[in-house]
């Protein structure tokens, strides 16, 4: 209920929806997650499942067409495990919005695996955060949209990574930072799981823990797969809740392909002196089936056939 | 450029050839097997490669480990991560201890372009020349990488090798023999030196010969060795010009640049210096090669420019 | 029995041995750790409590003296935490001798705790790897025992340390090494506590565990305080074992300023496809009443009539 | 040397004087409140102060949020850590995302004498110069190091100061008005020019002084300000000198051993340029200061010693 008290609503609503997930019986088709009344200091679009699936499909074709004119490859795999996840956090649960992308209380996202700059792009356009035609400018010399991201490019971003395991570190500094004002702000975090075997993770985390930053929110893109292959094969970073345990985290699981598992699971975080990390089990390049858990798509582009393959899968029916 | 090559496979095949020679070699990665195109390694000597995840810190501190157990350690990632992520396991665990570790630094400089500067090396040489004990190389071509990399393999001692990201092509013919220390001279000319190292190499021969053919007379020396280096040699090759230009993906800082200015300011030599690179404070531009070279003035029409420039001012 | 059987000795009395301690009766100050038959690979001293007791309190006698003479301060509390640790290590435990420093066969000890290269020379010197009268000369100019280890100047000492974190992940090759070519070494690290806050730890583990490094014992030096103050309040490293355990670790707990627990557990280690840790229980300044937990010690030495109270109190009885 | 004092405590009364300024200021260390002194801020505003523990990636990225948050983070502990355990942080999250972080290099140079090469930091310069964006000082005495961290601290943006670990006499009289980027002549004169930073600063002078009593006549320059650098400033000091000395606690390569070298060898300058520093592919002693010094020639003694042999040569 973290994201929803601090947007000072009345939480009796939401005590019903968190039940009805708790219990996960998945409505995903239904309509179940009722919009709030929209404030100045909330999330501007709060789509309801319904609305965040439809971005979601909206947001893979553009991460399909962005790749396919990419001039530098891209990781189409990694770009495409994430929309769900960037989707609920930019469509309903950010208190963030275009016009205030300065607002000293916005919650804060970090795309801590920067390498999914084309995803988190895709996902900043169709919110608004820069125009669209920007797109097709991925990756080309001088773009506002380079191989990773660059805050001092594009409107939105607000950390520069690309180099893993730099935006928990960042992150724990912010949310010390708005404990200390006593802001409400909340500060999230998407890594991969290949990511975590870098240390600075886990001093992060350390900290996080000692400062009781229980503002900051971890979510782990746990598809399985890092850039060589499987993550168990390569270098098991398993099991992940007991690791987070061990270093003072509350941890939940979702289903981080599936929205309304992920918005009820962020929307039921408790606040209570702990940071949080959400294991989102999802899988790499999902939403197309030739993509979809296939390692070799960790870096690279649909070509020819493929797009229109793929833009076939992704069309809203 | 029919006999063009990248590196990296040049990189692999030595070490299939070592592992065949009876070399103990064991190659360390985190998570880059395809960045250090790996595979028919793997494919030969399954077992042998060690990948310890995305973890550059004990990427480098393992390969002290294995090289105090008596392996010929050598780390293969992207140079970014491996200069900065584990710069205290090659300051501590390799030059310090004085381990028998080579360290490549694959796609070194502004190879992954338009994935900006977080993938961008651009001070690798820099950092190394700060640290003792460790050699430092970087070719210019497949068959000097060849040779370099058989030296470091064979020499006891920490080595760095900084290595371009893109297939390039020979420069050297079938005689040449690589001598740790001493920088070539691929073109002879006396107006203007141009010391250059790695794959801006190439784009400072071009450059040589679109002057020469405009009347120029521009000497270009590879210095592919930083560590050791015959500064006596370089000092000898520089003499006499008016002009000296540096060439570097890299930072005009510390690197080749400093190199350069160090021996012409030892020596009091009086022609003029012009350090081409990614000017102080700055950064690559993330983009294709050509125009991150082209912005920094280091491809081949901007090393013609400054060139004529720099002549024509001596001439007025 | 990992060590044991290394030595090829039968196991059926180190057996008994292990029950004696798994029941907790401490026999201090009784000879219950016979000897072993002393070979060519396997520890030249062998001593039993009696014989490593006596050896910890000259070693801190040895500690006293060496700072006290230091003309650049020293880390006296880190010294005297590890003590015991070094001492069952060097004096039982080790397959090492001084006149098999480059045997490829040896065990191996890592300093990871660098800043405690006193303690760490003063058990190497009773030990005999290099003259007793270069104690004098620590951290003075150019000579043989600087501040941290320097293996290129001190016979004995495997690791070049000083930076925290950096044992670990060399420990790692070494062990993956002697795994690869069957090699029976085993390869012991001593870290502190608030030293594993640093990352490189945590990347290291992940990659002993991966690799079923079980070879290699880490030890923690659990003297609750790190430089500035008590690791709880500083930066807390607690539960440790959790930490390990999610990190793929077979863990142990012992009295680390207590051979005979030292001894019992160190031999009882299992070799079952994990990395084991043992974290060691102890004291920072342990043996000198007015050192001993006190967090000021960590970088100072004894002056005027604390050296001679120091002395007296580790004097034999 | 009655006015004497700590490099660290000038730090720390620059911090509670900016925080009673009404600067959020906010400290982030790594287990080193002793290293850096920081107790009586502390002591004057409790919860101020950030511990990450033994863990310098995460003070640097901690620091690089808190500036993003607005405050004014500043981070202390020794300078070997913060620059290679860090150096990613640095780079990434310092630099290339542009955070208000100031850096403090404690204990720099061979500071932490017989602590060894571990302790040494004798590649801060050359590493900070290979980064983007960042601003680099080294103050030489307590009047000169509390007007960088008043500027630093006003100053939007990266800031690196390189901090000596001993207390230092005072350089500047009471007019004394630092200018980023101005280096700054402390003794005139025209046979030798001496450029140092940090605490040799004082050898040099003292060695300058000794030489005038024997009739010669070395100019000594403070170049405190690394980045920026008035280019043209220094150039003028430097011009008409036969010899040039680059004096540094610091590696002979990167440092100010070579931006003495690129401005010299840019100008085409006949004077000759001697580096004295840690040498290329070295290591400071393990020793007192005095001995370190005496090693690298960079204390008085050798600095003279060196100016002599110079002048000498010259006359024969
Ligand atoms: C410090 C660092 N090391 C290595 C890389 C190269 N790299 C980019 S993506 C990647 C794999 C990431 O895997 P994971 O964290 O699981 O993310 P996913 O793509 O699966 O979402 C690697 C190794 C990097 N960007 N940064
Ligand atoms: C990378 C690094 N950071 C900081 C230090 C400075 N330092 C030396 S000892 C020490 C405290 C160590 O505490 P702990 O690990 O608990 O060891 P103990 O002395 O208690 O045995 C610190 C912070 C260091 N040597 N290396
Ligand atoms: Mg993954
Ligand atoms: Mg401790």
């Amino acid at each position: 209920m973290a994201v929803l008290s601090a947007g000072k609503l009345g939480p009796i609503f939401f005590v019903l929806i968190e039940y009805l997930f708790f219990i996960e019986i998945k409505f995903k088709s239904v309509e179940i997650l009722k919009s709030y009344v929209i404030g100045d200091d909330m999330n501007p679009f709060q789509l309801d499942v319904n609305g965040l699936e439809k971005k979601a499909r909206a947001i893979r074709r553009k991460i399909i067409r962005l790749n396919a004119d990419s001039p530098a490859g891209g990781h189409t795999g990694a770009d495409l495990s994430q929309v769900e996840i960037v989707t609920s956090l930019y469509f309903r649960l950010l208190n963030c919005a275009p016009d205030r992308i300065s607002d000293d209380d916005r919650d804060i996202y970090i795309q801590s695996k920067g390498h999914a700059a084309g995803g988190y792009y895709c996902c900043l356009a169709e919110a608004g955060y820069f125009p669209e035609d920007w797109l097709p400018s991925y990756q080309h010399n001088d773009s506002h949209l380079p191989g990773h991201p660059v805050r001092q490019k594009t409107p939105g971003v607000e950390l520069n990574t690309g180099a893993l395991g730099h935006g928990l570190p960042v992150a724990v500094g912010l949310a010390l930072a708005a404990k200390r004002d006593g802001r409400s702000r909340k500060v999230y975090v998407l890594t991969g799981d290949g990511e975590l075997a870098e240390g600075s993770n886990w001093e992060a985390a350390l900290a996080a823990s000692h400062y009781q930053l229980d503002n900051l929110i971890v979510i782990n893109d746990k598809n399985k797969l890092q850039l060589a292959g499987p993550t168990e094969a390569i270098m098991k970073t398993d099991p992940l809740d007991q690791k987070w345990q061990a270093f003072g985290f509350s941890v939940t699981q979702c289903d981080g392909n599936d929205v309304a598992s992920i918005v009820s699971t962020l929307e039921g975080l408790k606040v209570e002196g702990k940071p949080n990390v959400v294991i989102a089990n999802t899988t790499k390049g999902a939403g197309v089936s030739f993509i979809a858990g296939r390692p070799e798509w960790h870096h690279r582009v649909p070509k020819g056939e493929e797009i229109d393959l793929a833009l076939k899968e992704l069309a809203d029916v | 450029m029919s006999n063009s090559e990248h590196l990296a496979n040049v990189m692999v095949q030595c070490f299939i050839d070592a592992v065949n020679d009876g070399v103990d070699l064991v190659p360390v990665v985190a998570d880059s097997t395809s960045t250090s195109k790996i595979k028919p390694f793997v494919d030969l000597f399954p077992g042998r490669l060690v990948n310890v995840g995305i973890a550059e810190q004990v990427m480098v501190g393992t390969a002290a480990g294995l090289a105090l157990a008596g392996k010929v350690a050598v780390t293969c990632n992207a140079a970014p991560f491996l200069m900065s992520r584990s710069n205290e396991q090659i300051k501590v665990d390799v030059c310090y201890n004085n381990t028998n570790v080579k360290l490549f630094g694959l796609n070194s400089g502004a190879s992954y372009g338009p994935l900006a500067s977080t993938h961008h090396s651009i001070d690798d040489i820099s950092i190394m020349r700060g640290f003792g004990n460790i050699q430092i190389f970087a070719p210019a071509c497949p068959v000097e990488c060849r040779q370099i990399i058989e030296y470091a393999i064979r020499y006891e001692g920490p080595v760095y090798i900084r290595m371009d990201g893109k297939a390039l092509p020979v420069l050297h013919d079938a005689e040449f023999q690589f001598t740790a220390g001493e920088p070539s001279l691929l073109r002879e000319g006396k107006q203007v030196v141009i010391c250059a190292l790695g794959s801006v190499v190439h784009e400072a021969v071009a450059a040589a010969d679109t002057l020469k053919e405009d009347g120029l007379d521009v000497a270009v020396v590879n210095v592919s060795s930083i560590r050791p280096l015959n500064r006596q040699r370089l000092v000898n090759q520089l003499s006499g010009a008016d002009h000296v230009i540096s060439v570097e993906e890299h930072n005009v800082n510390g690197g080749l640049g400093s190199v350069v200015a160090e021996l012409m300011a030892e020596q009091g030599m009086t022609a003029k210096l012009v350090r081409l690179g990614v000017e102080d404070g700055g950064y690559a531009a993330a983009g294709d090669r050509s125009y991150t070279r082209k912005m920094l003035s280091i491809d081949s029409a901007g090393i013609v420019m400054v060139c004529q420039q720099l002549v024509h001012e001596t001439l007025v």
